[in-house]
């Protein structure tokens, strides 16, 4: 029962939210940040809670309307767990970072905590008419997030964003009613009609309708026009939300259901998936050494990062999913990381325009020395999460073809050209005609200190990943297993 | 045996005490005690749903329909009370329309059918001219004239039904041959003018236009429950004539398509509700042809999701009196919201619209239509519904408009129906399951 | 005995006629009457050709239905001759459209 | 998980300190005095040489073989499991890092003096956090902290090389050192990662085994990879640019990271694998013959620098390729002694010229030392002591023995070995000549110190230290080379003769050199061999500039982004509109349905008169509906 609570807490913390921000003094900031945490209380006592199935964490059924074959399926393993926490952790980050007043906060913190409910319902059900839901519902506010409090041509991104998603989510919606048409039960429990066989054509169709919809979320060119645009226009917190947590759950989409699903549609779709990986891994990482604009710049890097999970999901080995898995939780903090100091910076000049930018060494050393955590992280420097992910991606490569594994080396290397490029003009050199002045508060100092520690203690301590992740990994090869014999 | 006959005398003694306290005592008495005895009845059926059925022999039956319908006679009259009409010989009659309501859907003998029917459409026609004004006294003749000749076919029907049987209960039109083939056409046409099925259905309108909200309320509510839940039987017997089925396709065809195109330009909003009533009408005709008597939870969930609707409707033209039309409607959202959601998501809920209970009745409609291969009577539903949106969108639209003068008033108890017809529609729409399941399990 | 179902099918017939031909509302009422003892002669003639009291019970039940609606429909005569041309129904017709 | 303690744990012990100096120093927001960052920086830098001496004297008593498990983790069917390695092989590299770090590090409190407190605290947060990485890499005994460290040495001298943050030149060296450097890397995780996928475990020890068990093919290619990995971050000839322009970095920083210890991290990597590489001869060949060509290039270039720095950047380049040539033969024990004795006299040689060009105020040109002699007599010493380690004058000086042992080695080894040792003989020449030529020219009188300030205590210590070292490093070859297990071939007379008389040629050439200006002009005059015969400028046309007309083109140049892979789904969908939608008018679809729609008003019209309001109307309309249905019972009766 209490796995519902992490979708209705944060729905109803959003509505709460609007009318507290009548009350003034951050009512709705406390409101929002407490909401959040009684959500991660929530979370941390479902998985221990323990459930009749060893498979999963946490399990809930509770049907809502039979006669239509809809019910609340929700269940939680490691892989979901990390991402619910991501989910929460960076709602609270998203919330901390936009602390000073901005007009009708009410709203804005409403739509914050509406889209973490949205991505929670992805995050946790089986059923696949719920996620289809939920994957529709997570795209509005988000919308909201970039059309009413973003800056530059915000309109246009924001309905680009927008159609983007929602087109690709009908592709999703047609392959699930499709599915449930063409089961003889009328259900859309994913475990029921992961037992029912299909021919692998169909199968391969289904798929690719499932597969739309998880690539263009996972910003993989050529889907990912909306992904520039809706980071540069969005407000710091969209932007954390964005990275952090939507992108995950393409990810986490095209790591679960298509191996569930439909194997042989997997199979035969897998070099699809590791073509337009590779060529979007080389595409991004060269598109971000031309940026100007610092917040572009780490857009078109997270095109590259998803590009190499999109690689590593559809590699189907042991070492290619776990890197997958392990990028996706680096990456979300690398990223928010980088936006948030990115943020921090146009928060206090105005501007992100690289060639403005620069000198922060000398007028602000604390942000110098926290934007080379964030270098190091987006370098995928060993030590840090993403280097785990994506050295475990390279050797599941190997073991793919040795091509794909040489293009991701590739990427690696092109990734110093532009983090060096980033790093030179927003820290070293002279300062810019509009200097930073005022380094980084306590505040914004202790949100970039956690999530850099969090890059670096899951890079240090790979197993704090790792063993939670086995069983979504062991439970993906053993469906594609079954195929291959 | 005796329990089974207990809410109909409650409903009985209520119209009684009614008619006493109506010409003497306090203004409200007369109203409390019919409401009184309706719950009363309720209740009782409540407690007795689990119980087996008791049924009175030859006249009436005591299962899942007669209580479905007795429970929506009685929650249907109660409502009407909530609209507070003026007259103080109201209630008695509410009360006598729902007793004959509740008489007809448990009748399973040719007397009890013609008693409920005559007991509902008299006690009907009387509130229909209570007001005594012109209009209303011209509704009510309407509606007495053809009501008359509707009973007079049916009565001959039962007539010939009896002269090739022998037998008076409903299993008389069962026989084969022209005689009972006959007869089945006349009780057709008798039970047609009581759902006002094209071509039967000239006095809807003017009954809903003349006669005030409340009465219109009872006749589409109460009464049309009934006659649907007598025709249900009667389907279950009568199958036998490929007339049975045929007609009412028809009547089904010509009213589905006649009732929304009528209303598409109407002014009142009274009327529309009244061409609505053909309409709905037609659509469950079209469930009943398909020969649902086997499975006819899906035609009471659509009662179940019409009758709050039309209630919700009319009380709200009840409360803005004489001035219900599209001009004098706008920006009625705005201005008193909850008389404006109310009307907002009844229309919706007509129309068919996903978040009320009407998507899904309109759901189950096509379903059924589809199961049995009904394919011209689908295109009909279809070409109505696609209509009956411009109709229906036509007032939704006006309702949201910025500008707007009418104040309405409303006092507390039309207040509270509305609340709850507005609850229904949406918990019937969101959250089917429970609803749907008590049904099944009635009809069984 | 089928004469007699004839004749009782003729009393509808000529009922219902009478209804629509005449203009002058009291003639209608009248001719529901006549519409009225058609079903009932058909049930008495059932019924004695059955030789069962079934008959006669319904017969009763149509005369009281007979008296109601004539009943009805003189008060209404009453109220309506007071503010509109009892002589032609068709002028009661503000209702339409 | 975290296995029984044994005495090699002390292992941590020795990059702990370093670490810790760069937490406090680099990471912790308090304000720390000018005094006390400096005492913490020379506490970390000096800590892990006695950690070091410690592991020394355990490796001498005889167990220097030692593995100190830090955590094991299952991945799927591999274990991970990190450990720390004692054997000779680390101990000797750890203890040449450990002094030539310390070394340093005292050096540079007094060479960095000048800087301002902030900036100081960055350069020795930055210095021990490399230190760190490097002993993290020498003492690791599995790929994962080997990885680490190796990578963490390129992420510190990007900063280092980058340290003054506004000179654009320094920062882009820095660039230019850490991609090519990362170009390595790749390769060098490349060949890790196959090894770890045969091996199944991350050992260093088991993926040689796994590595030698392999086919001749793959192991030939992990061989390669790893040579590639190795050939990057020294410098050696296909990656060698960006050593040069890495001088514009501090000098302490040249001296510790671009001398001594990180450009000689490949030829650890090459001893550290020796057993794998032996058993792919092609390979061996490769490595060889490149060395060979490296050292010779590399002294060549070297003659015709105008900068000191850069001349010692390409004689590192040089000396290194001797080591790789060393091992390419098959003697990894006679490169792992050069490295050490190579560490010191090249460190010398630095610490020297930087304190030389301190007192000609910071110009490191060759032209302005002349007269260091009279200005910094210590330092000049120093820098001449190293020059002759370097050029290897016969039995006095440590490099005579290393070099020694490598070109025997090479000429033992027969096969191709006889055409590098000549060759190698002719580096040593041309390495005698550069090397001499600042000596000579600093013995010419020149102008006065601009500040005469006399070095300080710190800067004294390390010279006379390492000078010391040079001379007698000698001594150290011999037990190094036995402890590593190499043997020392018998060797012709003949060969050590002729290695003794290549550096004195050397130097007459140099002196010749140094006495006839026009000579010096010609010398200066040679701009395409001083730039290295110009490769940097060929990698610039070759690889850099397509790569950013690449990005020009795909991002715009002024970074309103095109964008055309992503712009394409817009394109096509705005191009299906205008094929399709436009196609049908509007109106022609939308007159349809408005048509359609226009047909219902008359028929509401027709509806709307049905409705008279007369009952009469009513009554008919119900008659007919009877007769109607009557009809219809009739016939289908």
């Amino acid at each position: 029962m209490s796995l519902i609570a992490l979708i209705l807490l944060p729905l109803l913390g959003g509505v709460a939210a609007l009318f507290a921000a009548r009350l003034g003094n951050n009512a709705e900031r406390w409101l929002s940040v407490g909401v959040l945490g009684i959500g991660l209380v929530v979370l941390v006592a479902a998985c221990l809670g323990g459930s009749p199935d060893p498979r999963w964490l946490a399990f809930s059924r509770t049907p809502w309307a039979p006669s239509l074959g809809v019910q609340l399926l929700f269940a939680v393993d490691g892989l979901s767990a990390a991402m619910l926490a991501l989910s929460l952790g960076l709602g609270m980050v998203a919330v901390f970072t936009s602390w000073q007043t901005n007009e009708n906060s009410g709203l804005f913190h409403a739509a914050l905590l509406w889209t973490v409910a949205a991505s929670n319902g992805v995050f946790m059900s089986f059923d696949l008419l719920v996620l289809a839901f939920f994957w529709e519902l997570m795209v509005v506010p988000s919308f909201l997030l970039i059309a009413l409090w973003g800056h530059g041509a915000r309109e246009a991104s924001a309905m680009k964003f927008l159609i983007f998603n929602a087109v690709a989510g009908l592709g999703l919606l047609g392959a699930v009613f499709w599915l449930g048409a063409s089961a003889p039960i009328v259900t859309f429990d994913a475990f029921e009609l992961a037992k029912l066989a299909r021919p692998a054509g169909v199968q391969t169709w289904l798929l690719a309708g499932f597969a739309l919809a998880f690539v263009v979320k996972l910003s993989v060119p050529p889907f990912h026009a909306w992904l520039p645009d809706a980071h540069t226009d969005a407000p710091t917190a969209g932007s954390i939300l964005l990275a952090g947590l939507l992108l995950k759950t393409g990810a986490y989409g095209l790591f679960r259901f298509p191996a569930m699903l439909f194997p042989e549609g997997y199979l035969a779709l897998a070099p699809v998936g590791l073509v337009l990986g590779s060529v979007g891994a080389l595409y991004g990482a060269v598109m971000a050494c031309g940026q100007t604009d610092a917040k572009r710049l780490v857009a078109y890097t997270s095109v590259a990062h998803m590009s190499i999970v999109l690689m590593g999901v559809s590699g189907g080995v042991h070492f290619a999913l776990m890197g997958a898995a392990v990028e996706m939780v680096g990456h979300a903090f690398s990223a928010s990381l980088l936006f948030f100091l990115i943020g921090a910076v146009y928060d206090r000049v105005g501007t992100r325009d690289l060639r403005d930018l620069g000198g922060l060494q000398r007028t602000a050393p604390r942000f110098a020395a926290v934007f080379a955590l964030g270098f190091s992280a987006v370098l995928a420097m060993p030590g840090t999460a993403n280097f785990l992910g994506e050295a475990l991606v390279i050797t599941g490569m190997f073991q793919v073809n040795w091509i794909y594994a040489a293009i991701v080396l590739t990427a690696l290397v092109v990734s110093v050209v532009y983090a060096t490029r980033l790093l030179k003009e927003v820290v070293f050199g002279e300062p810019g005609p509009k200097p930073v002045t005022q380094d980084l508060g306590s505040r914004e100092l202790s949100i970039a200190v956690v999530l850099g520690s969090a890059t670096l203690l899951f890079g240090l301590l790979p197993q704090l990943l790792m063993t939670p992740f086995t069983p979504a990994v062991d439970a993906v090869l053993a469906s594609l297993e079954a195929v291959r014999r | 045996m005796t329990l089974a006959v207990l809410p109909l005398g409650l409903i009985g003694l209520a119209a009684v005490v009614a008619m006493l306290l109506a010409p003497r005592g306090p203004a409200a008495a007369p109203r409390l005690a019919a409401a009184a005895g309706l719950v009363a009845a309720a209740l009782v059926v409540l407690v007795r749903l689990p119980a087996p059925p008791a049924p009175i022999p030859p006249l009436l039956a005591d299962d899942g329909l007669a209580r479905f319908g007795t429970l929506v006679a009685c929650l249907s009259a109660l409502a009407v009370l909530g609209f507070g009409t003026a007259r103080r010989e109201g209630p008695a009659l509410i009360a006598i329309v729902a007793l004959g309501a509740a008489a007809l859907a448990g009748a399973v003998h040719v007397t009890s059918l013609l008693l409920g029917l005559e007991i509902a459409s008299l006690a009907l026609v009387g509130l229909v001219v209570l007001p005594l004004t012109p209009k209303s006294l011209e509704a009510g003749y309407k509606y007495l004239l053809p009501g008359a000749a509707g009973s007079a076919a049916l009565l001959m029907g039962a007539g010939l039904a009896y002269a090739g049987t022998g037998r008076l209960d409903l299993a008389a039109f069962h026989g084969s041959g022209s005689m009972a083939a006959l007869a089945t056409a006349l009780l057709l046409a008798g039970l047609a003018f009581k759902l006002s099925l094209v071509p039967f259905h000239l006095w809807a309108p003017d009954l809903y236009e003349g006669a005030p909200p409340a009465t219109a309320a009872l006749a589409g509510s109460a009464a049309k429950a009934a006659v649907v839940i007598a025709i249900l039987r009667l389907d279950a017997i009568v199958p036998a004539q490929p007339l049975w089925h045929q007609g009412l396709a028809l009547l089904a065809i010509a009213s589905v398509l006649l009732g929304n195109l009528a209303a598409l330009r109407q002014p009142s909003l009274v009327r529309v509700i009244g061409y609505s009533s053909v309409a709905h009408s037609g659509y469950i005709a079209a469930m009943l042809s398909c020969g649902i008597g086997a499975a006819p939870a899906a035609l009471l969930f659509y009662i179940a999701a019409y009758l709050p609707a039309l209630i919700a409707a009319l009380l709200v033209a009840a409360s803005l009196g004489e001035a219900a039309t599209i001009t004098s409607l706008r920006g009625l959202a705005w201005r008193s919201p909850l008389a404006g959601a109310t009307l907002a998501l009844a229309l919706a809920s007509l129309a068919g619209l996903p978040v009320a209970a009407g998507f899904l009745a309109k759901i189950f409609l096509v379903g059924t239509l589809v199961g049995a291969e009904a394919w011209p009577l689908l295109a009909a539903v279809v070409i109505a519904s696609g209509l009956g949106l411009f109709v229906y969108f036509r007032y939704f639209i006006v309702l949201f408009a910025r500008d707007g003068c009418v104040v309405l008033h409303s006092p507390p108890p039309a207040r509270a129906v509305m609340a709850v017809c507005t609850a229904a529609l949406l918990v019937f729409g969101l959250y089917p399951g429970p609803l749907f399941g008590w049904l099944v399990l009635a009809t069984r | 005995m089928t004469a007699l179902f004839w004749l009782a099918a003729a009393l509808f017939g000529i009922g219902l006629f009478g209804m629509m031909a005449r203009r002058s509302l009291l003639f209608q009422l009248l001719s529901m009457e006549v519409m009225l003892a058609g079903p009932a002669l058909a049930f008495v003639a059932a019924g004695a050709a059955r030789g069962d009291a079934q008959g006669q019970g319904m017969f009763v039940l149509i005369l009281v239905l007979a008296a109601a609606e004539v009943g009805i429909g003189l008060s209404l005569y009453l109220r309506l001759s007071r503010i509109a041309d009892v002589s032609d129904v068709d002028t009661i017709s503000d209702l339409k459209g | 998980m975290i296995p029984a303690l044994t005495v090699y744990h002390l292992l941590l012990l020795v990059p702990a300190p370093a670490l810790a100096a760069f937490m406090v120093l680099g990471l912790a927001p308090v304000f720390l005095h000018r005094r006390l960052v400096m005492l913490i920086a020379l506490a970390g830098g000096t800590a892990p040489l006695l950690a070091m001496t410690g592991m020394m004297g355990l490796c001498l008593t005889g167990q220097c073989r030692g593995v100190a498990p830090i955590f094991t983790l299952q991945v799927g069917t591999a274990i991970v499991d990190l450990a720390l390695l004692l054997d000779p092989l680390s101990m000797i590299t750890g203890m040449t890092v450990t002094l030539i770090g310390a070394c340093v590090l005292i050096y540079s409190i007094d060479y960095m003096a000048g800087a301002k407190t902030a900036d100081l605290r960055r350069f020795f947060a930055l210095m021990n956090l490399f230190l760190a990485a490097m002993l993290a890499m020498v003492l690791a005994g599995d790929s994962i902290v080997y990885f680490l460290g190796w990578e963490m040495m390129g992420l510190c001298s990007f900063f280092l090389i980058a340290y003054n943050v506004f000179s654009d030149p320094a920062v882009a060296a820095g660039r230019k050192a850490f991609i090519m450097s990362r170009i390595a890397d790749a390769l060098l995780l490349g060949g890790l990662l196959l090894l770890f996928i045969a091996a199944g475990s991350v050992r260093i020890d088991a993926l040689i085994a796994a590595g030698l068990a392999l086919p001749e093919g793959q192991r030939t290619v992990i061989a390669l990879l790893l040579l590639g990995g190795a050939l990057g971050k020294s410098a050696q000839l296909p990656f060698h640019t960006w050593l040069p322009s890495a001088m514009a970095g501090p000098t302490p920083v040249s001296a510790l990271l671009h001398s001594a210890t990180m450009v000689a991290a490949g030829a650890y990597l090459m001893a550290r694998f020796a057993p794998l590489l032996a058993a792919s001869p092609d390979v061996m060949l490769v490595m060889a013959v490149g060395g060979a060509l490296t050292a010779a290039f590399g002294s060549m270039t070297a003659i015709f620098q105008s900068d000191v720095k850069r001349l010692l950047a390409f004689s590192s380049i040089s000396q290194i390729g001797f080591m790789l040539l060393a091992l390419g033969v098959g003697a990894p024990a006679a490169a792992m002694a050069h490295f050490v004795t190579h560490a010191l006299f090249k460190s010398l040689l630095f610490l020297a010229a930087g304190d030389i060009a301190h007192s000609a105020g910071d110009d490191t040109s060759i032209a302005a030392m002349k007269g260091a002699a009279s200005r910094r007599p210590l330092a000049f010493a120093a820098f001449t002591i190293g020059a002759a380690s370097l050029s290897g004058l016969p039995l006095v000086t440590a490099g005579w023995w290393s070099k020694e042992e490598v070109l025997d080695a090479v000429l033992g080894s027969g096969g191709a070995g006889r055409a590098l040792w000549v060759l190698a003989l002719l580096t040593a020449v041309m390495t005698a000549i550069y090397a001499f030529r600042p000596v000579l020219i600093a013995l010419k009188p020149g102008p006065v110190d601009a500040h005469p300030h006399t070095p300080g205590l710190a800067t004294r210590i390390p010279l006379v230290l390492l000078g010391f070292g040079s001379l007698t490093g000698g001594l150290l070859v011999g037990p190094v080379i036995r402890l590593l297990g190499g043997v020392h071939p018998e060797m012709p007379a003949y060969s050590v003769v002729v290695a003794a008389l290549a550096p004195l040629t050397g130097l007459a050439i140099s002196w010749q050199l140094s006495r006839s200006p026009q000579l010096a002009d010609w010398l200066a005059a040679r701009r395409l061999l001083r730039q290295g015969l110009q490769i940097d400028v060929l990698y610039q046309a070759w690889f850099v500039q397509p790569f950013q007309r690449l990005v020009d083109r795909l991002s715009g140049v002024h970074g309103t982004t095109p964008d055309p892979f992503g712009a394409a789904p817009v394109t096509m969908m705005l191009w299906l509109k205008r094929q399709l939608i436009d196609r049908f008018r509007s109106d022609g679809f939308d007159s349809g349905w408005m048509a359609l729609a226009g047909t219902a008003t008359p028929l509401w019209a027709v509806a709307r008169r049905s409705q008279s309001g007369r009952a009469r109307d009513a009554v008919m309309a119900l008659a007919g509906g009877t007769a109607g249905l009557l009809l219809l019972g009739w016939m289908t009766a």
